[in-house]
């Protein structure tokens, strides 16, 4: 039964990929790429891995879409059809160069261990020690939450950074000079009685459920990323709905770009208190007289600093987009 | 679920290369960031098949179960997941400027544009 | 109980299927975008809410249970929102119902859009 | 704290990033980034003496031992391209406030330097780690980094430039991803030591080859090597011009120290050369590179592009040591990873410090510019000396010990190819020479005066540098030759 559902999942992810190669209305696109994010996230459960179906079910249905949504509302829906057919020899090159490399990578698994087997070097090596060892050295049941925060916590800290990064690389890029703000908006959906109190019911219960995930990604699927991305839909929806200027009245551009910094040097000032402490970088057996408190409490702080800075970026990246769009569509 | 093999890893290489060619040979920029964003996805079905036991449970450690799935690959995929999204986010950024400066998301035309300048 | 219980959940759960499937196959025919919709919602709602109720029929706790009830309570306010939303910014926007015309065929103002 | 230091060394960068965001004025984040990667510099000195004294370094972060956790490993090879990337961020900063005051709007200059100091820390990064994950991540921080600095570049073909080297970047990176994915499914780990200790047990497995067949290709998109390079010469042309210097000077560096890495410590010397056409490969587009962008660097205009072009001709020079496969090859190799970062740095310094005077960098109108800005042509003219090989000078070292290294093997035609791409390179900055030089100055020649101090000095820095390294060779050789004797010693 399991390998019926598998099957069609990776058939349907089939169907969809060839749909966008096809689609010349890139709004279509963007929604089979919402439904591809999906599927794998569908995908993604059925392989036993919760937390990654989570994160993809938020980024690549939620957030992406969001974005290239926003973008095609100032570039236009349709991709032109190419100038010059006749010359056009890049498909056939592309099909060359992908069929050489997919015929690569089918001849690299022949040697692989069989799809789902427990001797394989991946389930025999590193892993057995997390699996075993995680309960007694960090104390929490998420193998995964202990991995990412503490084991692996430097990668962790990597990814806050590339989650940094793309902010200031937004913001560098198309931030609007914000001494003038549109004052009058168009196309403001808070005519919609139905909508605006619809939304001011559920943008608290999703903040609550942000929340619930940050705090309860130690026991089960969930964690600063996905709490990160939830918070920010929240001011995401309340910005959609009430504009732009609203939003910004709640959380001002410097609050959240401040934000966004706090969380990084959360992540990076745990790490540095537990070399100060005289353990390495991000040892947080240091950060306490008991090892495992030490672990419970660095986790927490690490993931809450994943969580600020994540919600922050979100923030600033669909506001800063949006902020372009109106400016443009000023100008037109 | 043994029958399946070294199939799902063959669908899951169709999947990647489906994204590969929507990458090398869309014009529209646009597309060429979903085009990325699926081979990437693709790779991450990829890692993800590689860490599954069959008949295990979800990483969470529970009285009564002795079999889990991998959760490295798992911690491995949610790292490579932010990377991509923040990828996207800039690329996307990048591409409201060309739109805004070129008047146009579309390669050959910027090319004409950048020959005639 | 239990045995009626099961019954029960899975009659809902396959009768919840069978709504999707039509639901679907009512997005790809019906006429135009306003009965479409009508379609999806069905699917969004109904069925939905009946495989959520089949699910809960066989919660193994009461936190299961819970969490279903709020996964359902969360569908049925977001659903019909978009739905409504949508409907009354096709409207908005020019968008005219298929309606009856004279010859008893339906027609409209305006050229029915082929997609949606 | 000295034994903190090979983090430190990155997480000093990595860390001040967000708060030079807090400090939101521009002058302020400029004066602070500047005294961080100073900072560094001092600490990557300190490391490097560490490694000559004590052998190489390993660090677990987060206190979990190597498989488990991730490890920081610093040893010859990656020691003295720490100080080579912190050096020359060091001197580019400095230069950098000048520099892109009339390069990039006022009000972007802070996220500047934010970018600046992440990118510095992803290259740290991806140079002192010993994890094949860590170096995926660290790699899209620098990437990401990059790509931000190469869009702020004044004309609209820097956003279009920016957005081929992300396009290509992602495909490069991803393909590393698989990469690592294939070796993981294979072994089990991602610590390279171990990786290093398992792969012998699976080397004949079609998995492992195609794993390293995606893993080179991948970085070689990072390396710009040809045919791969078509995103570098717009990037580094459009560019703002202190950033060209930042990343002709080290990005591709580190993209071949990843590969050397890879190829020597984690497949090992006999896998990467004997099951699997590594040398032919490399030798081929080493020289087919060498060739094509030299001459394609003699058509060009502006400068910066033919700068660019000549770039990936050095990474041709870098490649064909590797392709060598013997301790004398590696060992030029490295000495001309070093030394083209510093004759790249001072040569790209003086274009922005023409490019600050005159707006652009364009051949034709730079008749007699030399009588207008002695100090600054001088410098190029010293640089371009170097990057052509003439004695006295660091280029002129590792053209030798490459040419010695391709008589060893007894490859006589292909020490000949280099003696001629030197000759190419003749041509290209001879063009330079004479223009500068030797045209009388006509009304085309905008009216200019010196470059400001805040330039020339990190410039001459460089330039001193070239000549010192030329003829004190100890260091630079000494440092190249061990790191070269390890990577052979570590043979299995």
């Amino acid at each position: 039964m399991e390998s019926f559902v598998h099957v069609v999942i990776l058939s349907m992810l089939v169907t969809t990929a060839i749909a966008i190669v096809r689609v010349k209305d890139l709004f279509a696109v963007t929604m089979l790429a919402g439904i591809y994010g999906l599927l794998s996230a569908s995908f993604f459960v059925l392989m036993d891995a919760h937390d990654v179906a989570f994160t993809e079910a938020a980024v690549g249905a939620g957030i992406s879409t969001l974005l290239v949504l926003t973008t095609l509302s100032m570039t236009g829906r349709f991709e032109k059809a190419s100038v010059k057919p006749q010359t056009d020899y890049r498909p056939v090159l592309a099909l060359v160069l992908v069929t050489v490399t997919g015929a690569l990578l089918i001849y690299g698994t022949q040697d692989m261990p069989g799809f789902g087997t427990a001797d394989a070097p991946v389930q025999t090596h590193v892993v057995p020690r997390y699996l075993n060892d995680s309960a007694t050295e960090i104390g929490i049941p998420n193998v995964v939450a202990s991995i990412l925060a503490s084991y692996r916590g430097y990668d962790t800290f990597g990814e806050v950074v590339v989650i940094f990064t793309a902010g200031i690389g937004v913001l560098a890029m198309i931030m609007s000079n914000t001494t003038k703000m549109p004052v009058v908006q168009t196309a403001l959906m808070s005519d919609h009685v139905v909508l605006r109190i619809v939304s001011k019911m559920l943008i608290p219960l999703i903040m609550m459920f942000a929340l619930y995930v940050q705090f309860h990604g130690e026991y089960g699927p969930g964690g600063g990323f996905q709490a990160g991305v939830i918070f920010a839909s929240a001011f995401i929806l309340y910005a959609m709905l009430f504009g732009l200027t609203a939003a910004r009245k709640v959380v001002n551009n410097t609050l959240v770009q401040l934000l966004s910094a706090l969380g990084v040097l959360l992540y990076g000032s745990v790490g540095v208190v537990a070399m100060i402490n005289g353990g390495n970088f991000l040892d947080y057996n240091f950060l306490s007289d008991d090892p495992v408190a030490g672990q419970m409490l660095g986790i927490l702080l690490v993931e809450l600093g994943v969580g600020i800075t994540v919600a922050s970026v979100m923030i600033i990246i669909f506001f800063t987009f949006t902020a372009r769009s109106q400016k443009e569509g000023e100008g037109d | 679920m043994e029958f399946l093999g070294l199939f799902n890893y063959w669908v899951v290489i169709v999947l990647m290369m489906i994204g590969f060619y929507i990458v090398i040979c869309s014009n529209n920029l646009i597309k060429k960031l979903i085009g990325l964003t699926i081979f990437q996805t693709s790779v991450f079905i990829m890692y993800i098949s590689m860490g599954k036991i069959t008949g295990g449970t979800a990483p969470v450690l529970a009285d009564g179960i002795t079999l889990y799935s991998n959760p490295l690959t798992h911690v491995l995929i949610l790292t490579a997941i932010v990377v991509g999204i923040a990828t996207t986010a800039l690329g996307l950024a990048i591409v409201v400027r060309i739109h805004e400066s070129y008047g146009t998301v579309e390669e050959d035309e910027i090319h004409a544009k950048d020959k005639q300048a | 109980m239990s045995i009626v219980a099961t019954y029960l959940s899975w009659a809902l759960l396959v009768l919840g299927g069978l709504l999707c499937i039509s639901g679907s196959v009512g997005l790809l025919r019906f006429p135009d975008f306003y009965t479409r919709m009508h379609a999806a919602s069905v699917t969004d709602t109904l069925a939905t809410g009946m495989i959520l109720a089949g699910l809960m029929l066989q919660a193994p706790t009461w936190i299961v249970l819970g969490k279903l009830f709020m996964i359902l309570v969360f569908v049925l306010l977001t659903g019909p929102t978009a739905g409504h939303a949508l409907a009354k910014a096709a409207l908005h926007s020019g968008l005219k119902p298929l309606l009856p015309g004279k010859s008893g065929v339906l027609e409209a103002d305006n050229k029915p859009s082929g997609g949606v | 704290m000295i034994e903190h230091l090979s983090v430190l060394q990155v997480i000093i960068p990595l860390i001040a990033a967000p708060i030079c965001l807090l400090l939101r004025k521009s002058q302020l984040a400029w004066a602070f980034a500047t005294l961080v990667a100073f900072l560094t510099l001092a600490v990557s000195f300190a490391l490097l003496s560490q490694v000559v004294q004590t052998g190489p370094v390993s660090y677990e972060l987060g206190g979990w031992e190597a498989p488990w956790g991730i490890e920081y490993r610093v040893d010859m090879l990656n020691a003295p391209l720490l100080v080579l990337i912190s050096a020359i961020s060091s001197l580019a900063l400095m230069a950098s406030r000048t520099s892109i005051e009339n390069e990039i709007p006022e009000n972007r200059h802070t996220f500047f330097y934010i970018a600046w100091l992440l990118c510095m820390a992803g290259l740290l990064g991806i140079t002192a780690t010993g994890d094949a994950f860590n170096v995926f991540v660290f790699l899209e921080i620098s990437s990401l980094a990059t790509y931000t600095l190469i869009a702020l570049g004044k004309d609209r073909r820097a956003l279009w430039a920016s957005f081929q080297y992300l396009v290509a970047g992602t495909i490069g990176a991803t393909f590393i991803l698989i990469g690592i994915g294939l070796m993981y499914v294979m072994t089990g780990t991602l610590n390279m030591a171990d990786l290093a200790q398992r792969l012998p047990e699976v080397e004949n497995t079609k998995t492992v080859f195609t794993a390293f067949a995606f893993l080179i290709v991948g970085v070689c998109m990072k390396l710009a090597l040809f045919p791969l390079h078509l995103w570098l010469p717009n990037a580094y042309a459009f560019a703002p011009s202190i950033v060209t210097t930042f990343l002709a000077a080290t990005a591709t560096k580190v993209a071949v120290y990843v590969m050397i890495r890879f190829i020597f410590d984690v497949f090992g010397f006999e896998f990467s050369f004997t099951h699997f056409p590594l040398q032919e490969v490399l030798l081929t587009l080493g020289i087919a590179g060498i060739f094509v962008a030299s001459v394609v660097a003699i058509y060009q205009d502006n400068l910066k592009r033919m700068l660019a072009y000549s770039s990936v001709a050095q990474v041709g020079y870098i490649i064909l040591g590797i392709s060598f496969a013997s301790q004398t090859g590696i060992m030029a190799t490295l000495l001309h990873m070093l030394n083209h970062g510093l004759m790249k740095g001072a040569l790209f310094l003086a274009l922005a410090a023409v490019v600050y005077r005159m707006g652009v960098a364009q051949l034709s109108q730079m008749h007699g510019i030399a009588s207008r800005m002695p100090f600054t042509m001088a410098a190029f003219l010293i640089g371009g000396l170097s990057l052509i090989g003439v004695p006295l000078t660091v280029g002129f070292i590792s053209k030798w010990y490459l040419v010695s290294a391709a008589l060893e093997n007894g490859w006589w035609p292909v020490a000949a190819v280099i003696l001629l791409g030197s000759l190419l390179s003749v041509v290209y900055i001879w063009r330079v020479i004479e223009v500068a030089y030797f045209k009388p100055v006509s009304e085309s020649t905008p009216d200019v005066k010196e470059a400001p101090a805040a330039l020339l000095i990190p410039m001459w820095i460089l330039v001193l540098a070239n000549l010192y390294f030329g003829i004190e060779t100890s260091l630079t050789v000494g440092v190249s030759e061990m790191a070269a004797a390890d990577l052979f010693g570590g043979l299995r």
